[in-house]
């Protein structure tokens, strides 16, 4: 390995030079970070800076870089040197444009700079160039497994393979087809949005069953599966007995969903004669096979009512919260049965809101055509029998009424086959490995409804949100379950209709594609894809504490027979949580560190107390909380120049020694800025933020042990868009700490 | 220049004698000015309005605009129909839509009209128009001003589309909400349009028979909302609105104490006075609450 | 004229907004080559110009910020911007692609100081804001403006106004001698991500978003409740600028309407739902407490939107009534909207008053600068549903009137349907 | 209750919708009503009507026959066509309403001395003598159709707009003794009668 040369370049334009002293910066740079050449350039993004920068690259075999100019979110095509480390002192957002203008405050300005350059300076120095997963001939193999061999997982695999990638697909049962294999037609996908269509179910199982590429296993479930994005092993167990290995790259878990159980509705006369819910009519249909549908005693059904909302939008929390989505559609399908069929059958659908969005409203209207009655009202009471009676409050005619029908259908929604609870079972495996018998017999119970089987330390299946369902990074990237490489398709993650099962069942496909790629070379996916760095951990400094194996948001750590962490690569995705959660520091990654931090936080030159300069250290998450400081910059927002702010992967990356290193040292307040947690979750890692600020609020021992006051360490949630509250944040911390005083640690670091 | 022909089909308001008679007398000095020629549908009958629904049904009502269309088509080929009330034009013009999209409905329509040795062939593009969509459209606004001779300068108006010159069918490219042709052609004769909100409101129509105080109260609304607006008159396109709003307004003041005088206009009678046409030409005689301003101006 | 610069293992993507970023990014971030064209100065789209999503409350712009760091950080996508296509002939595997770019007059040398605004005087409106403020004709798109770059608008180029900006900007980066150019490439597949507009308000009468000024749209209400529009975040009403309090907002502005858009929006539902927690949120809950009013035909909060739903109904400063508002009127005294109309559960007529009425407008396949080709198929609304020859694809709510999260999920989808295209060309090429 | 009535009631059963549908002018459109309301806040005459159209159309779906058609709502139709243009499904709800109040006054099921359903009659017989409507004998019937002394009071009441017209020109006092009328007026009378038993017979109205 070459030996390390470092440069800082300063840039002087956007005013930099106007305001800073150029070369007391590059003093700085010389002298105190120990930058081998320092150069500054009136223009250092356009063509020839950049150019200055390479040429001493080539020519000087430098091989750490600090600019210094605007922030690292600003001309990050011009700043673009691949082959060398590079760190990014923010002069002109972070400086210039946040300080108060004018002569008087041009040596706590020019301060600030200087502690900027020092900070790139350490930062760098600190780092290497990251080599991508040192293991990746390991990782290369690119099938995509696909669980569940309904609409969406057939979907999946059909799409796999017709972008060239090998398929395995394993179904439970049988046969292929899941819950659409059982209808009779499906709600229409394409203009005109009018009457029902085939299902399309045999067609696609022809398809798949033609297609080389995949390879499918009926009665087959998973039962275990381990490694990580491009080495998953999987134990195939066929319903005879036989076990098969099997390594594949990605997994698409489209585990479909189960109807809510109607016998849980009683009073809405489950388990009485000719009252069935949509499954039940969907079989009677396909007996029926387009003739007259007939009841089980044989009557030919001539009125039938849907009652719609069946145990769901519960408020008692006795039955499901959620609506499903697809059920008025569905009605309004089983409800076309009975008209295409015979128009003389009445049909009667009592709804309280009639939710077909988009040009579903055409499907709805086309019933309407076709003479099937839609009444608002919400039913209280279904009796079974020969001549079947729904009660229900009719909402326009604000009065109690009933109907009679042949035949009633009751609307019941689904309910998720996602897997094991990992709440729950994180709950019985650590009593379990604790010895409770009672633990270990209750954790084999819930290992039968396993979809998956992880061997993961985390748990055998893949982390749930609220009611069941698989949880995603909701809203803009929903394909971000926790599990690297294991992707969640169709109504095992979303109530949902089949035409968006098989969106998203594509988009999943899409998905399981680049994590193969990724794991192929060796780089992270999502949110920080084609990051090459990853965890590097020194065992031997290790206590086997577990923090984190088990904060670790994605479940990437397992652990060996002694307790050491097993760090799987290709599921890591670089939060860093691992490392903020690690008491003996012993996990880094090639280019963000304890040290690159750390030595940051060192840099910074604290004024001796009569001075009277406070310091304030901010680690601000880098994909909201800095963006956020920055475009107070663009808006020329000003705060105190007292704030050195470092960014960081995450707030779950945080290592509270930063902390009292920076207090050690004299810094007045450190403020955390990170991303909203809880249900709403708005961390890019999903767990990174509540992770931190599950260990931040055990600091307060720390700062007594210094004798600080607990004001010393603040922690704000910060979105993106706060440019201006997190300008106020800062001057308000600024003038709540000039109350405080000086922090009595100065002169000891 | 050659005048344009149109096949005319009065109504019975506009016959000489009857309540709109002020209306088709200023059709006279309009249509000349204006190069159109209507041609009078020979032995016509009355569009059965709205109104006869309750007695009439919908197949005799179809009837009797057909017969109107059927003989249109045969004595006027080519000629579209045109009316000046609202109601008649609507007959007209849903029966034509009505005959068009439901075959059964023609068949049905033209079984009867047999009885009268007619049939309605609704084949030659002829089409059932309102009077002032031969203004705007095949005369245009420009024409209108270029035939002004006495502008009525300083005349306020509020122009009272109402509903049925406005809904369903309406001008081509105008709101329901707030139509602006009738303001332009008040503009184009020199007299200031007057905004206000009463524009698309309903008079009570036929209902100011059977529901007058219900009816009286919407007409009390739509003067008060043009007095309140500084309006000297009301100006229509519709008989029974013209009628509705002009005559009831004693009746209100007599219950409600109200000093309510509005003079309410055809849009018509505007026209005919700024083309030049007298006091009579322009029907000012037939007004109720006399139009003084206008008067004065004919009478120059 | 420039030259080919791509070939049939290259996918263009048109649109720049979250489901055409996605879409371009999902690929590339497989290995393909992407070229991304958005017809506006930025990349965002429509979701950047929203405040907040339903349901988490979260901002457009976190989600924003990755997927920018994505595109700055990948070599295969590229974008450009102020550009249209305006022609594609071929099929699929192998489409020739015109596009028409217009010239932003300013250059990559551009470092977004900000001294060309400063040098310039007059202004156009905001569109990012959708006209509600106006902004220096040398400007920033929005604070996260990607590229990063000034615009010059073009009623300037040719003014003193223009050479103002020139002479201000240190590093020549302003050209006001740039021109239209077109660029011929090839392409193997695209996806259309053309996004959505809102329905224009004007057309839906009744409500007089023509004739007064306290009726707006749900769209300007985004820009209004953030403290980065127009007003800083307060809810200052348009005809007065006096604070509104009690709000209503109308669903179905637009949609389910055969006179105007006959699908269902989708959206319209929950974003209501959301902004009436900015009320809440501007105003509290106690005696200062802001007022929302819900006018909606059914309330289409589905799946797990049904939590935000029960959430929204237990709020005491919201109410809801199950009614098309037939027709709004101002009282004149205080520019205050009426609405009138019945509440349909039990037959209740009202004529209320509120500050401010907010319509929320369907949703409709975006035209402006979009030029589809004929092979393309549409649905009853004429939401792109495919290609007759299977090689071109729509994404988001191109595709179907979508809320950003199924948007992105329909993006996901049609990239790898484009992959597929490359992938059978390339098997092709190689046979 | 009529014999028309009693068939009806026989023929249908509880099934209204039906009735409606295949009686009533534009019935069949009365199911794509989606109870959004905007027809009935958009009625001037709205307040006055004790069910409104929108409701209407539930009380059609959830077979309140009788107390539908003996209420007086759908007379309270202005004819503005304000429900119409505004109905985001499109229905013909003015049709509509006129022909629920055109299918109650067959069944004789209309309250008595309800006054639209009068004026309607009136004005019918008053076109069909003469194929036109003539004015004059039109308001004299209206004036006195709740009898002679109310007559004798609405007339009065209404004199001086009467002389004010007759003074206009626009009431002939000559009408009486007929005025304008249709030459052909025995085929008009023969044309309408077939039309009524053509609609009729398709409405299973005939007696």
């Amino acid at each position: 390995m070459a030996d390390n040369k470092f440069a800082a370049y300063i840039c002087s334009g956007c005013g930099i030079g106007d305001t800073l002293d150029i070369a007391g910066l590059e003093k700085i740079a010389t002298r105190e970070g120990k930058m081998a050449l320092v150069k500054s350039h009136p223009f250092l993004c356009n063509a020839e800076g950049v150019q200055l920068i390479k040429d001493d690259i080539e020519k000087e075999a430098v091989t750490h870089i600090c600019v210094a100019a605007c922030s690292r979110r600003a001309k990050t095509e011009a700043f673009n040197f691949p082959t060398v480390s590079m760190s990014r002192a923010n002069l002109r957002e972070g400086v210039l444009w946040v300080v108060a203008e004018g002569a008087e405050h041009d040596e706590v300005r020019q301060e600030m700079a200087e502690d900027y350059i020092r900070m790139g300076c350490a930062e760098v120095k600190k780092m290497s160039l990251p080599q991508g997963n040192a293991k990746r001939d390991q990782t290369q193999n690119k099938t995509i497994l696909v669980v569940g061999g309904g609409m969406s997982g057939m979907t999946a695999a059909l799409a796999s393979a017709e972008a060239g990638y090998e398929v395995a697909l394993v179904e439970k049962t049988a046969a292929l087809g899941g819950f659409a294999g059982k209808l009779w037609k499906r709600v229409p996908f394409s203009s005109p949005y009018a009457d029902p269509q085939a299902t399309g179910v045999a067609e696609m199982a022809a398809k798949i069953s033609a297609n080389g590429r995949i390879k499918v296993h009926l009665n087959t479930t998973v039962a275990e599966t381990g490694g990580a994005p491009g080495r998953f092993k999987v134990k195939l167990a066929q319903e005879s007995g036989v076990v098969n290995d099997m390594t594949v790259g990605a997994i698409i878990q489209a585990s479909g969903f189960t109807p809510y159980d109607m016998a849980k509705l009683p009073e809405l006369g489950a388990g009485q004669a000719n009252v069935v819910d949509q499954a039940g009519l969907e079989a009677m249909a396909c007996a029926a096979n387009g003739g007259a549908i007939k009841r089980a005693d044989g009557k030919e059904v001539k009125s039938v009512v849907f009652v719609q909302c069946a145990g769901q939008r519960d408020e008692t929390g006795t039955h499901l919260a959620y609506c499903s989505g697809h059920c008025c559609a569905t009605s309004i399908k089983q409800a076309m049965y009975f008209k295409d069929a015979n128009p003389e059958v009445d049909t009667v659908v009592v709804y309280d809101d009639l939710r077909v969005p988009g040009m579903g409203e055409d499907f709805y209207r086309s019933a309407q055509k076709k003479g099937v009655v839609f009444t608002k009202g919400k039913a209280s009471k279904v009796t079974g029998g020969d001549s079947c009676k729904v009660e229900f409050t009719d909402l326009i005619l604000d009065e109690p009424t009933s109907v009679d029908a042949d035949l009633v259908v009751l609307a019941t929604g689904q309910v998720a086959n996602a897997g094991v609870n990992l709440d729950a079972w994180t709950e019985v495996n650590t009593a379990a490995e604790g010895g409770n018998e009672e633990a270990k017999q209750k954790r084999s119970e819930m290992k039968t409804i396993s979809v998956l089987n992880l061997d993961y330390r985390q748990g055998p299946d893949v982390p749930q949100f609220k009611y069941g369902f698989a949880d995603s990074h909701f809203i803009c990237f929903p394909y971000e379950t926790r599990r690297t490489g294991i992707y969640a398709a169709g109504p095992m993650r979303r109530p949902m209709d089949m035409l968006q099962a098989t969106e998203d069942a594509t988009g999943a496909a899409m998905k399981a594609i680049q994590a193969v790629e990724n794991a192929a070379q060796g780089r992270a996916a999502h949110p920080r894809a084609g990051d090459l760095s990853y965890p590097i951990v020194r065992l031997e400094g290790c206590t086997q504490c577990k923090r984190c194996t088990v904060e670790c948001p994605f479940g990437a750590i397992d652990e060996d027979e002694k307790r050491f962490p097993v760090f799987n690569e290709e599921r890591c995705r670089r939060c860093g949580t691992c490392m903020g959660a690690c008491p003996v520091r012993v996990i880094s990654f090639e280019n963000y560190s304890c040290d690159t931090v750390g030595m940051q936080v060192k840099a910074v030159n604290v004024p001796d107390e009569d001075e009277e300069k406070p310091r304030i250290l901010i680690l601000a998450c880098e994909n909201d909380a800095y963006p956020a400081l920055d475009m107070a910059g663009v808006q020329r927002l000003t705060y105190s120049a007292y704030v050195r702010a470092i960014p960081v992967r995450c707030l779950g990356s945080v290592n509270t020694i930063w902390i009292t290193d920076a207090l050690n040292q004299g810094f007045d307040g450190v403020m955390m800025m990170g991303c909203k947690k809880g249900d709403d979750y708005q961390c890019h890692f999903v767990k990174g933020s509540e992770m931190a600020y599950y260990r931040l609020s055990k600091i307060g021992d720390t700062l007594t042990q210094l004798g600080l006051e607990p004001e010393r360490v603040v922690t704000e949630e910060v979105a993106i868009t706060d440019n201006a509250r997190v300008a106020k944040l800062i001057n308000d911390y600024a003038a709540q700490l000039n109350d405080l005083g000086l922090s009595p640690m100065k002169g000891f670091g | 220049m050659a005048k344009k022909q149109y096949a005319f089909y009065p109504g019975c308001s506009s016959q000489k004698g009857a309540s709109a008679a002020n209306y088709i007398a200023s059709f006279g000095v309009m249509c000349d000015k204006l190069g159109i020629q209507l041609n009078e549908v020979p032995d016509w009958n009355c569009c059965g309005a709205s109104i006869g629904y309750g007695e009439g049904g919908e197949l005799p009502r179809m009837v009797l605009n057909a017969r109107n269309l059927a003989i249109a088509e045969k004595e006027l080929p080519g000629q579209d129909i045109v009316s000046g009330c609202p109601a008649c034009w609507l007959g007209l013009r849903e029966a034509v839509d009505r005959l068009h999209e439901h075959p059964q409905m023609k068949t049905d329509t033209n079984e009867a009209l047999k009885e009268v040795n007619l049939t309605y062939q609704g084949t030659s593009n002829a089409k059932a128009r309102h009077m002032t969509e031969v203004l705007i459209e095949d005369i245009g606004y420009e024409a209108m001003k270029a035939a002004v001779v006495k502008p009525l300068d300083g005349v306020k108006i509020a122009g009272y589309v109402g509903c049925q010159a406005n809904r369903p069918y309406g001008i081509a490219g105008e709101s329901f909400e707030n139509p602006l042709y009738l303001d332009r052609m008040i503009e184009a004769v020199g007299a200031e349009a007057v905004p206000y909100e009463q524009k698309v409101a309903c008079c009570g129509g036929a209902l100011a028979f059977s529901e007058p105080e219900k009816s009286q109260n919407l007409i009390r609304q739509i003067v008060e909302s043009a007095y309140d607006n500084g309006a000297d008159m009301i100006a229509t396109p519709c008989p029974l609105c013209q009628a509705n709003v002009e005559i009831y307004q004693a009746e209100i003041n007599k219950k409600h104490g109200t000093k309510l005088a509005m003079p309410v206009l055809y849009y018509s009678q505007l026209l005919s006075v700024a083309f030049g046409g007298s006091i009579k030409e322009a029907g000012l005689n037939g007004q109720l609450l006399r139009a003084e301003q206008l008067e004065k101006i004919a009478g120059k | 004229m420039t030259a080919s610069i791509a070939t049939g293992q290259t996918i263009l993507v048109v649109g720049g907004g979250i489901s055409g970023m996605t879409a371009a990014l999902e690929a590339a971030e497989c290995g393909k080559r992407v070229i991304l064209v958005e017809k506006t100065p930025s990349l965002g789209g429509r979701t950047a110009q929203l405040y907040r999503y339903f349901p988490k409350m979260c901002y457009p712009s976190c989600g924003m910020e990755i997927n920018l760091k994505r595109i700055k950080g990948n070599p295969n996508v590229r974008v450009m911007t102020m550009t249209e296509v305006t022609a594609v002939s071929g099929s699929r595997g192998n489409y020739a692609v015109t596009l028409k770019v217009s010239p932003r007059y300013v250059t990559e040398n551009c470092t977004a100081c900000g001294e060309c605004g400063k040098a310039v005087t007059s202004e156009v409106a905001d569109t990012f804001n959708y006209g509600l403020s106006k902004v220096k004709a040398a400007y920033l798109p929005n604070a996260m403006a990607y590229p990063q770059r000034y615009v010059i608008d073009p009623s300037i180029a040719g003014t003193a106004e223009g050479e103002a900006a020139k002479a201000a900007c240190k590093y020549s980066a302003v050209d006001l001698g740039m021109k239209e150019d077109t660029v011929q490439l090839n392409v193997g597949t695209v996806v259309w991500a053309t996004g959505w507009r809102p329905y224009d308000a004007n057309k839906i009468q009744p409500y007089g978003y023509d004739r007064f000024a306290n009726v707006i749209t749900s769209v300007e209400f985004e820009r209004l409740c953030d403290p980065h529009g127009p007003t800083g975040g307060k809810i200052l009403r348009p005809g007065d600028g006096k604070e509104a309090k009690n709000i209503a907002f109308i669903q179905c502005a637009g949609s389910r309407d055969e006179n105007h858009l006959p699908h269902c929006s989708r959206i319209c539902c929950m974003a209501s739902l959301k902004q009436t927690q900015y009320v809440r949120e501007a105003y509290g809950e106690g005696e200062n407490a802001g007022k929302s009013t819900i006018y909606y035909i059914d309330i289409r909060a589905i799946d797990r939107f049904e939590d935000f739903y029960q959430m929204v109904q237990k709020d005491p400063t919201v109410s809801f009534v199950k009614s098309k508002v037939a027709k709004i009127v101002e009282n004149k005294e205080n520019g205050n909207p009426i609405l009138h109309g019945v509440d349909t559960e039990g037959y209740h007529r009202y004529d209320t008053e509120h500050d401010l009425v907010v319509l929320a407008v369907g949703m409709e396949p975006e035209v402006t600068g979009v030029k589809l080709p004929d092979d393309i198929i549409l649905d009853s609304s004429n939401f792109i549903e495919g290609s007759k020859d299977g090689g071109m694809f729509g994404a988001g709510a191109a595709s179907s009137p979508l809320d950003v999260n199924r948007a992105v999920q329909s993006a996901t989808a049609a990239s790898l349907k484009a992959i597929q295209v490359i992938h059978k060309t390339a098997s092709t090429e190689a046979a | 209750m009529s014999d028309l009535n009693t068939q009806a009631v026989a023929r249908y059963k509880n099934n209204f919708l039906r009735e409606v549908e295949e009686r009533v002018e534009e019935g069949n459109m009365v199911k794509m009503c989606m109870q959004c309301g905007v027809c009935a806040g958009s009625c001037p005459f709205g307040p006055h009507w004790q069910h409104s159209p929108q409701k209407i159309f539930m009380m059609i779906r959830a077979g309140k026959r009788e107390e539908l058609l003996t209420s007086d709502s759908m007379w309270m139709c202005t004819s503005c066509y304000n429900c119409i243009v505004r109905c985001p499904r499109k229905l013909p709800i003015t049709h509509i309403i006129h022909g629920l109040a055109n299918y109650a006054h067959r069944l004789k099921l209309v309250p008595k001395g309800q006054p639209t359903r009068d004026v309607t009659k009136l004005f019918w017989d008053n076109l069909m003598k003469v194929g036109r409507i003539n004015e004059l004998t039109f308001s004299l019937a209206l004036y006195f159709k709740d009898g002679l002394v109310q007559g004798i009071k609405n007339s009065l009441a209404m004199q001086s707009a009467g002389l004010g017209l007759l003074k206009a020109g626009r009431l002939n006092p000559m009408e009486i003794f007929g005025g304008h009328k249709c030459k052909e007026q025995s085929g008009i009378h023969r044309m309408i009668a077939k039309a009524r038993e053509i609609e009729d017979g398709r409405r299973g109205l005939l007696a």
